[in-house]
Protein backbone atom coordinates (compact mmCIF):
# COMPACT_ATOMS: atom_id res chain seq x y z
CA UNK A 1 0.00 0.00 0.00
CA UNK A 2 1.61 3.02 -0.71
CA UNK A 3 2.68 5.37 2.11
CA UNK A 4 -0.10 8.80 2.81
CA UNK A 5 2.10 12.01 3.01
CA UNK A 6 2.03 14.25 5.60
CA UNK A 7 1.00 17.88 4.03
CA UNK A 8 0.60 20.96 6.40
CA UNK A 9 -0.02 24.48 5.09
CA UNK A 10 0.48 26.47 8.51
CA UNK A 11 1.42 30.41 9.75
CA UNK A 12 3.23 28.70 12.83
CA UNK A 13 6.96 27.26 12.52
CA UNK A 14 7.93 23.15 12.21
CA UNK A 15 10.03 21.31 14.06
CA UNK A 16 12.51 19.40 11.60
CA UNK A 17 13.11 16.86 14.01
CA UNK A 18 9.72 16.33 15.12
CA UNK A 19 8.60 15.54 11.83
CA UNK A 20 11.77 13.33 10.90
CA UNK A 21 11.18 11.87 13.91
CA UNK A 22 7.17 11.18 13.11
CA UNK A 23 8.75 9.23 9.58
CA UNK A 24 11.38 6.69 11.62
CA UNK A 25 10.33 5.99 15.32
CA UNK A 26 9.64 2.32 15.75
CA UNK A 27 10.58 1.36 12.39
CA UNK A 28 13.50 -0.58 11.30
CA UNK A 29 12.52 0.14 7.49
CA UNK A 30 13.65 3.76 7.10
CA UNK A 31 17.49 3.41 5.85
CA UNK A 32 17.40 6.99 4.83
CA UNK A 33 16.01 10.14 5.54
CA UNK A 34 16.31 13.15 3.43
CA UNK A 35 15.30 16.55 5.23
CA UNK A 36 15.14 19.86 2.88
CA UNK A 37 14.47 23.28 5.35
CA UNK A 38 13.58 26.50 3.30
CA UNK A 39 14.69 29.55 4.86
CA UNK A 40 13.86 33.32 4.47
CA UNK A 41 17.45 34.72 3.28
CA UNK A 42 18.10 38.04 2.99
CA UNK A 43 21.93 38.64 2.69
CA UNK A 44 21.94 42.70 1.62
CA UNK A 45 20.01 43.16 4.93
CA UNK A 46 17.14 44.92 3.15
CA UNK A 47 14.02 42.91 4.29
CA UNK A 48 11.69 43.07 7.41
CA UNK A 49 9.95 40.03 6.28
CA UNK A 50 8.81 38.25 3.34
CA UNK A 51 4.64 38.01 3.18
CA UNK A 52 3.93 34.52 1.70
CA UNK A 53 0.24 34.54 0.12
CA UNK A 54 -1.24 31.24 -0.87
CA UNK A 55 -5.09 30.11 -2.22
CA UNK A 56 -6.10 28.03 0.47
CA UNK A 57 -7.85 24.80 -0.38
CA UNK A 58 -5.71 24.92 -3.24
CA UNK A 59 -2.25 24.76 -2.08
CA UNK A 60 -3.17 21.47 0.05
CA UNK A 61 -4.47 19.92 -2.84
CA UNK A 62 -1.64 20.82 -4.87
CA UNK A 63 1.17 20.20 -2.76
CA UNK A 64 -0.91 16.38 -1.71
CA UNK A 65 -0.84 15.93 -5.76
CA UNK A 66 3.30 16.72 -5.93
CA UNK A 67 3.64 14.68 -2.86
CA UNK A 68 1.49 11.64 -4.35
CA UNK A 69 3.21 11.75 -8.05
CA UNK A 70 6.94 11.50 -5.85
CA UNK A 71 5.56 8.58 -4.25
CA UNK A 72 4.41 7.38 -7.19
CA UNK A 73 8.20 7.46 -8.80
CA UNK A 74 10.11 6.84 -5.79
CA UNK A 75 9.72 3.45 -3.20
CA UNK A 76 9.28 5.63 -0.14
CA UNK A 77 8.13 4.86 3.60
CA UNK A 78 7.16 8.48 4.56
CA UNK A 79 6.93 11.70 3.06
CA UNK A 80 6.00 15.28 4.77
CA UNK A 81 5.65 18.93 3.46
CA UNK A 82 5.10 21.74 5.36
CA UNK A 83 4.88 25.41 4.24
CA UNK A 84 4.06 28.30 6.07
CA UNK A 85 2.42 31.65 5.11
CA UNK A 86 2.15 35.01 6.31
CA UNK A 87 4.97 37.06 7.69
CA UNK A 88 8.55 35.46 7.72
CA UNK A 89 11.28 36.91 9.05
CA UNK A 90 14.89 36.48 7.50
CA UNK A 91 16.23 33.52 9.30
CA UNK A 92 13.01 31.92 9.61
CA UNK A 93 11.83 28.98 8.45
CA UNK A 94 9.46 28.73 5.13
CA UNK A 95 8.68 25.20 4.26
CA UNK A 96 10.44 22.07 4.87
CA UNK A 97 9.97 18.40 2.90
CA UNK A 98 11.26 15.53 4.34
CA UNK A 99 11.59 11.98 2.61
CA UNK A 100 11.87 8.08 3.89
CA UNK A 101 13.01 5.37 2.44
CA UNK A 102 14.70 1.93 2.60
CA UNK A 103 17.39 3.83 0.21
CA UNK A 104 18.78 6.12 -0.13
CA UNK A 105 19.06 7.50 -3.66
CA UNK A 106 15.14 7.45 -3.56
CA UNK A 107 14.71 9.99 -0.38
CA UNK A 108 17.55 12.35 -2.29
CA UNK A 109 15.78 12.06 -5.57
CA UNK A 110 11.83 12.53 -4.16
CA UNK A 111 12.49 15.48 -2.01
CA UNK A 112 14.75 17.26 -5.09
CA UNK A 113 11.89 16.37 -7.11
CA UNK A 114 9.33 17.65 -4.61
CA UNK A 115 11.30 21.37 -4.03
CA UNK A 116 11.15 21.50 -7.80
CA UNK A 117 7.64 20.69 -8.28
CA UNK A 118 6.38 22.40 -5.19
CA UNK A 119 8.51 26.27 -6.41
CA UNK A 120 6.86 25.90 -9.71
CA UNK A 121 3.14 24.30 -9.18
CA UNK A 122 2.18 24.98 -5.04
CA UNK A 123 -0.05 28.24 -5.36
CA UNK A 124 2.67 30.39 -3.05
CA UNK A 125 3.17 34.09 -3.50
CA UNK A 126 6.61 35.93 -1.91
CA UNK A 127 6.23 39.49 -1.40
CA UNK A 128 8.86 41.46 -0.06
CA UNK A 129 8.83 43.91 2.77
CA UNK A 130 11.45 46.49 2.74
CA UNK A 131 13.09 48.00 6.14
CA UNK A 132 13.44 51.26 4.15
CA UNK A 133 10.01 51.39 4.25
CA UNK A 134 9.78 51.86 0.22
CA UNK A 135 6.84 50.07 -1.65
CA UNK A 136 6.85 46.23 -0.78
CA UNK A 137 7.22 44.34 -4.46
CA UNK A 138 5.97 40.51 -5.24
CA UNK A 139 9.27 38.71 -6.22
CA UNK A 140 9.67 37.32 -9.60
CA UNK A 141 9.32 33.68 -10.77
CA UNK A 142 12.57 32.63 -11.93
CA UNK A 143 13.20 30.85 -15.35
CA UNK A 144 15.78 28.51 -13.88
CA UNK A 145 12.73 27.26 -11.45
CA UNK A 146 11.29 26.32 -14.41
CA UNK A 147 14.57 24.37 -15.68
CA UNK A 148 14.82 22.86 -12.17
CA UNK A 149 11.02 21.03 -12.65
CA UNK A 150 11.72 19.95 -16.40
CA UNK A 151 14.60 17.78 -15.46
CA UNK A 152 11.71 15.45 -14.21
CA UNK A 153 9.67 15.08 -17.21
CA UNK B 1 -19.29 31.62 -11.31
CA UNK B 2 -17.09 32.16 -8.00
CA UNK B 3 -13.75 34.41 -9.39
CA UNK B 4 -10.68 34.48 -7.36
CA UNK B 5 -7.44 36.49 -7.68
CA UNK B 6 -4.27 36.11 -5.98
CA UNK B 7 -0.63 38.63 -5.35
CA UNK B 8 -0.13 41.02 -8.16
CA UNK B 9 -3.49 40.01 -10.07
CA UNK B 10 -5.20 40.43 -6.89
CA UNK B 11 -4.00 43.81 -6.20
CA UNK B 12 -5.10 45.33 -9.87
CA UNK B 13 -8.01 43.78 -9.95
CA UNK B 14 -8.54 44.99 -5.90
CA UNK B 15 -10.75 42.44 -5.06
CA UNK B 16 -9.82 39.23 -3.31
CA UNK B 17 -13.06 37.14 -4.80
CA UNK B 18 -16.04 37.62 -6.81
CA UNK B 19 -19.07 36.14 -7.97
CA UNK B 20 -19.78 36.82 -12.07
CA UNK B 21 -22.70 35.77 -14.42
CA UNK B 22 -21.34 34.14 -17.81
CA UNK B 23 -22.49 35.22 -20.85
CA UNK B 24 -23.52 32.03 -22.83
CA UNK B 25 -20.36 32.55 -25.49
CA UNK B 26 -18.21 31.76 -22.68
CA UNK B 27 -16.66 28.28 -23.32
CA UNK B 28 -13.43 28.61 -22.43
CA UNK B 29 -10.81 30.23 -19.68
CA UNK B 30 -9.39 32.52 -23.02
CA UNK B 31 -12.78 33.62 -23.22
CA UNK B 32 -13.20 34.12 -19.64
CA UNK B 33 -10.12 36.10 -19.58
CA UNK B 34 -11.62 38.37 -22.58
CA UNK B 35 -15.32 38.81 -20.48
CA UNK B 36 -13.23 39.78 -17.14
CA UNK B 37 -11.37 42.33 -19.59
CA UNK B 38 -13.90 43.74 -20.67
CA UNK B 39 -15.86 44.52 -16.85
CA UNK B 40 -13.90 47.66 -16.41
CA UNK B 41 -10.40 49.14 -16.39
CA UNK B 42 -9.31 47.47 -13.26
CA UNK B 43 -9.79 44.53 -14.68
CA UNK B 44 -8.35 44.82 -18.46
CA UNK B 45 -4.61 46.55 -16.45
CA UNK B 46 -4.64 42.81 -14.00
CA UNK B 47 -5.18 40.60 -17.77
CA UNK B 48 -2.83 43.63 -19.48
CA UNK B 49 0.27 40.70 -19.57
CA UNK B 50 -1.88 37.65 -20.24
CA UNK B 51 1.02 35.56 -20.82
CA UNK B 52 2.32 36.37 -17.37
CA UNK B 53 -1.13 34.90 -15.90
CA UNK B 54 -1.32 31.51 -14.74
CA UNK B 55 -4.97 29.74 -13.85
CA UNK B 56 -6.75 27.29 -12.10
CA UNK B 57 -10.36 25.38 -12.55
CA UNK B 58 -11.71 24.20 -9.27
CA UNK B 59 -8.10 24.28 -7.82
CA UNK B 60 -6.36 22.61 -10.36
CA UNK B 61 -3.94 24.22 -13.27
CA UNK B 62 -4.91 24.76 -16.04
CA UNK B 63 -3.91 25.86 -19.62
CA UNK B 64 -5.90 28.90 -21.04
CA UNK B 65 -7.23 26.51 -24.09
CA UNK B 66 -9.38 24.74 -21.51
CA UNK B 67 -13.23 24.04 -20.99
CA UNK B 68 -14.35 25.87 -17.98
CA UNK B 69 -17.59 23.17 -18.47
CA UNK B 70 -19.03 22.26 -14.65
CA UNK B 71 -16.29 24.24 -12.60
CA UNK B 72 -17.46 26.25 -10.08
CA UNK B 73 -14.47 28.30 -9.32
CA UNK B 74 -11.84 30.27 -11.42
CA UNK B 75 -9.21 31.63 -9.86
CA UNK B 76 -6.11 33.90 -11.53
CA UNK B 77 -2.48 34.43 -10.23
CA UNK B 78 1.08 35.23 -11.48
CA UNK B 79 3.29 32.35 -11.95
CA UNK B 80 4.13 30.81 -8.14
CA UNK B 81 7.05 32.11 -5.91
CA UNK B 82 7.00 29.84 -3.41
CA UNK B 83 9.20 27.46 -1.82
CA UNK C 1 36.78 32.34 2.71
CA UNK C 2 35.92 28.88 2.59
CA UNK C 3 33.79 27.61 5.41
CA UNK C 4 35.47 25.35 7.20
CA UNK C 5 34.04 21.42 7.51
CA UNK C 6 32.21 20.30 10.74
CA UNK C 7 33.65 16.61 11.12
CA UNK C 8 32.65 13.79 13.86
CA UNK C 9 33.80 10.26 14.57
CA UNK C 10 31.61 9.21 18.00
CA UNK C 11 29.78 6.82 19.29
CA UNK C 12 27.18 8.58 20.66
CA UNK C 13 23.82 9.65 18.79
CA UNK C 14 23.53 12.72 17.42
CA UNK C 15 20.29 15.41 16.94
CA UNK C 16 19.87 16.39 13.69
CA UNK C 17 18.21 19.57 14.74
CA UNK C 18 20.82 20.73 16.54
CA UNK C 19 23.38 20.59 14.09
CA UNK C 20 20.78 22.28 11.85
CA UNK C 21 20.58 25.28 13.92
CA UNK C 22 24.53 25.25 14.46
CA UNK C 23 24.84 26.32 10.83
CA UNK C 24 21.73 28.58 10.87
CA UNK C 25 20.83 30.07 14.21
CA UNK C 26 21.94 33.79 13.71
CA UNK C 27 22.28 33.95 10.14
CA UNK C 28 20.18 35.47 7.17
CA UNK C 29 22.69 34.15 4.42
CA UNK C 30 20.89 30.68 4.99
CA UNK C 31 18.35 29.84 2.23
CA UNK C 32 18.53 26.45 1.56
CA UNK C 33 19.60 23.55 4.52
CA UNK C 34 19.59 20.06 3.28
CA UNK C 35 19.95 17.25 5.89
CA UNK C 36 20.64 13.91 5.46
CA UNK C 37 20.20 10.82 7.93
CA UNK C 38 21.62 7.33 7.28
CA UNK C 39 20.03 4.57 10.02
CA UNK C 40 20.52 1.43 10.49
CA UNK C 41 17.80 -0.53 8.91
CA UNK C 42 16.70 -4.66 9.25
CA UNK C 43 13.37 -4.74 7.48
CA UNK C 44 13.83 -8.82 7.94
CA UNK C 45 14.06 -8.75 11.41
CA UNK C 46 17.67 -11.08 11.79
CA UNK C 47 20.03 -8.01 13.08
CA UNK C 48 20.47 -7.04 16.92
CA UNK C 49 22.84 -4.99 15.20
CA UNK C 50 25.16 -3.31 12.96
CA UNK C 51 28.91 -3.00 14.04
CA UNK C 52 30.78 -0.15 12.83
CA UNK C 53 34.39 -0.34 12.45
CA UNK C 54 36.77 2.67 12.06
CA UNK C 55 40.36 3.61 11.05
CA UNK C 56 40.32 6.07 13.84
CA UNK C 57 42.14 9.40 12.38
CA UNK C 58 42.14 8.24 8.93
CA UNK C 59 38.05 8.24 9.01
CA UNK C 60 38.19 12.14 10.54
CA UNK C 61 40.89 12.63 7.63
CA UNK C 62 39.10 11.40 5.20
CA UNK C 63 35.68 12.69 5.92
CA UNK C 64 37.47 15.93 6.02
CA UNK C 65 38.80 15.62 2.70
CA UNK C 66 35.50 14.80 1.08
CA UNK C 67 33.91 17.58 2.83
CA UNK C 68 36.66 20.37 1.43
CA UNK C 69 36.29 18.36 -1.72
CA UNK C 70 32.06 19.53 -1.57
CA UNK C 71 33.03 23.11 0.01
CA UNK C 72 35.54 23.40 -3.00
CA UNK C 73 32.29 22.19 -6.05
CA UNK C 74 29.69 24.16 -4.35
CA UNK C 75 28.84 27.84 -2.79
CA UNK C 76 27.99 26.10 1.08
CA UNK C 77 27.47 28.24 3.52
CA UNK C 78 28.56 25.23 6.38
CA UNK C 79 28.96 21.83 6.32
CA UNK C 80 28.40 18.95 8.75
CA UNK C 81 29.29 15.33 8.88
CA UNK C 82 28.78 12.67 11.52
CA UNK C 83 29.56 9.26 11.82
CA UNK C 84 28.88 6.71 14.50
CA UNK C 85 30.95 3.59 15.17
CA UNK C 86 30.28 0.71 17.26
CA UNK C 87 27.52 -1.32 17.81
CA UNK C 88 24.27 0.22 16.51
CA UNK C 89 20.83 -1.19 16.95
CA UNK C 90 17.98 -1.55 14.00
CA UNK C 91 16.41 2.04 14.13
CA UNK C 92 19.19 3.89 15.32
CA UNK C 93 21.53 6.66 13.78
CA UNK C 94 24.13 5.94 11.91
CA UNK C 95 25.67 9.01 9.60
CA UNK C 96 24.43 12.14 9.32
CA UNK C 97 25.35 15.10 7.11
CA UNK C 98 24.14 18.96 6.86
CA UNK C 99 24.87 20.95 4.04
CA UNK C 100 23.58 24.75 4.10
CA UNK C 101 23.66 26.92 1.23
CA UNK C 102 22.27 30.42 0.17
CA UNK C 103 20.92 27.94 -2.94
CA UNK C 104 19.04 25.26 -2.63
CA UNK C 105 20.40 23.06 -5.70
CA UNK C 106 23.79 23.64 -3.97
CA UNK C 107 22.60 22.37 -0.63
CA UNK C 108 21.22 19.30 -2.75
CA UNK C 109 24.17 18.38 -4.54
CA UNK C 110 26.76 18.97 -1.70
CA UNK C 111 24.48 16.34 0.85
CA UNK C 112 24.22 14.04 -2.03
CA UNK C 113 27.82 13.75 -3.31
CA UNK C 114 29.35 13.96 0.01
CA UNK C 115 26.79 10.80 0.96
CA UNK C 116 28.27 8.96 -2.59
CA UNK C 117 32.41 9.83 -1.35
CA UNK C 118 31.47 9.18 1.83
CA UNK C 119 30.23 5.55 0.78
CA UNK C 120 33.20 4.37 -1.32
CA UNK C 121 35.83 6.58 0.44
CA UNK C 122 35.35 7.23 4.09
CA UNK C 123 37.09 4.09 5.88
CA UNK C 124 34.09 2.15 7.89
CA UNK C 125 32.91 -1.31 8.00
CA UNK C 126 30.16 -3.11 8.75
CA UNK C 127 29.25 -5.78 10.44
CA UNK C 128 25.82 -8.08 11.05
CA UNK C 129 25.19 -9.25 14.34
CA UNK C 130 22.41 -11.58 13.66
CA UNK C 131 18.93 -12.24 16.55
CA UNK C 132 19.99 -16.24 15.35
CA UNK C 133 23.24 -16.33 17.78
CA UNK C 134 24.65 -17.62 14.14
CA UNK C 135 28.09 -16.28 12.90
CA UNK C 136 28.90 -12.23 12.37
CA UNK C 137 29.11 -11.55 8.81
CA UNK C 138 30.56 -8.27 6.97
CA UNK C 139 28.77 -6.42 4.99
CA UNK C 140 30.00 -6.50 1.20
CA UNK C 141 30.34 -3.71 -0.94
CA UNK C 142 28.05 -3.05 -3.67
CA UNK C 143 28.67 -1.74 -6.87
CA UNK C 144 25.94 0.79 -7.26
CA UNK C 145 28.15 2.93 -4.47
CA UNK C 146 30.83 2.79 -6.78
CA UNK C 147 28.31 3.94 -9.84
CA UNK C 148 27.15 6.77 -7.49
CA UNK C 149 30.29 8.17 -6.81
CA UNK C 150 31.21 7.99 -10.00
CA UNK C 151 28.48 10.48 -11.09
CA UNK C 152 30.67 13.29 -9.82
CA UNK C 153 33.69 12.85 -11.69
CA UNK D 1 57.19 -0.03 9.30
CA UNK D 2 53.94 0.11 11.42
CA UNK D 3 50.62 -2.12 9.74
CA UNK D 4 47.11 -1.91 10.24
CA UNK D 5 44.23 -4.29 9.48
CA UNK D 6 40.85 -4.18 9.50
CA UNK D 7 37.48 -5.72 9.70
CA UNK D 8 37.98 -9.20 7.63
CA UNK D 9 41.33 -8.82 6.95
CA UNK D 10 42.47 -7.83 10.45
CA UNK D 11 40.48 -11.42 11.39
CA UNK D 12 42.25 -13.19 8.74
CA UNK D 13 45.90 -11.92 10.31
CA UNK D 14 44.72 -12.24 13.46
CA UNK D 15 46.21 -8.85 14.38
CA UNK D 16 45.45 -5.35 14.25
CA UNK D 17 48.68 -3.66 14.25
CA UNK D 18 52.44 -4.90 13.98
CA UNK D 19 55.80 -3.06 13.37
CA UNK D 20 57.67 -4.41 10.67
CA UNK D 21 61.30 -4.53 9.51
CA UNK D 22 61.01 -3.48 5.60
CA UNK D 23 63.49 -6.00 3.37
CA UNK D 24 65.16 -2.94 1.09
CA UNK D 25 63.58 -4.65 -1.80
CA UNK D 26 60.34 -3.61 -0.85
CA UNK D 27 59.41 -0.32 -3.05
CA UNK D 28 55.50 -0.08 -3.64
CA UNK D 29 52.74 -1.18 -1.85
CA UNK D 30 52.34 -4.37 -4.16
CA UNK D 31 56.10 -5.25 -2.69
CA UNK D 32 54.91 -4.65 0.45
CA UNK D 33 52.22 -7.11 -0.08
CA UNK D 34 54.33 -9.86 -1.38
CA UNK D 35 56.81 -9.36 2.00
CA UNK D 36 53.43 -9.58 4.33
CA UNK D 37 51.99 -12.83 2.19
CA UNK D 38 55.37 -14.46 3.00
CA UNK D 39 55.38 -13.86 6.91
CA UNK D 40 52.80 -16.57 7.31
CA UNK D 41 49.99 -18.48 6.51
CA UNK D 42 47.71 -15.82 8.06
CA UNK D 43 49.05 -13.06 6.00
CA UNK D 44 48.98 -15.20 3.00
CA UNK D 45 45.13 -16.01 3.98
CA UNK D 46 44.33 -12.47 4.47
CA UNK D 47 46.07 -11.08 0.91
CA UNK D 48 44.96 -14.28 -1.12
CA UNK D 49 42.01 -12.20 -2.86
CA UNK D 50 44.48 -9.21 -3.64
CA UNK D 51 42.17 -7.63 -5.50
CA UNK D 52 39.72 -7.25 -2.83
CA UNK D 53 42.04 -5.32 -0.40
CA UNK D 54 42.25 -1.34 -0.03
CA UNK D 55 45.62 -0.05 1.01
CA UNK D 56 46.04 3.76 2.46
CA UNK D 57 49.81 4.87 3.08
CA UNK D 58 49.61 7.50 6.14
CA UNK D 59 45.53 7.56 6.04
CA UNK D 60 45.40 8.46 2.75
CA UNK D 61 43.86 6.23 0.05
CA UNK D 62 46.62 4.64 -2.51
CA UNK D 63 46.76 2.25 -5.74
CA UNK D 64 49.08 -0.75 -5.35
CA UNK D 65 51.44 0.65 -7.53
CA UNK D 66 52.47 3.72 -4.75
CA UNK D 67 55.81 4.17 -3.90
CA UNK D 68 55.96 3.32 -0.21
CA UNK D 69 58.67 6.00 0.42
CA UNK D 70 58.81 7.54 3.72
CA UNK D 71 55.38 6.64 4.72
CA UNK D 72 55.51 5.28 8.49
CA UNK D 73 51.88 3.62 8.33
CA UNK D 74 50.54 1.23 5.95
CA UNK D 75 46.76 -0.01 6.10
CA UNK D 76 44.93 -2.44 4.90
CA UNK D 77 41.49 -3.05 4.62
CA UNK D 78 38.42 -4.00 2.41
CA UNK D 79 36.21 -2.04 0.28
CA UNK D 80 34.90 0.12 2.71
CA UNK D 81 30.75 -0.44 3.83
CA UNK D 82 29.74 3.02 5.97
CA UNK D 83 27.18 5.48 5.79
Amino acid sequence: MPVAPRISVQTQDFNAQAEADLLTNGRKDVGALVSFTGLCRDEAGTLTALELEHYPGMAEAELTRIAEEAIGRWPLTGLTVIHRFGKIPPGDNIVLVVAASSHRRAAFEAADFLMDYLKTRAPFWKKEHLVSGGASSWVEARAVDDEDAARWT
Amino acid sequence: MNIRYFAWVRERVGIEEETIELPGTVKTVSDLIAHLKSLDEYHASAFEEEDAIRVALDQVHVETDAEIGDAREAAFFPPMTGG
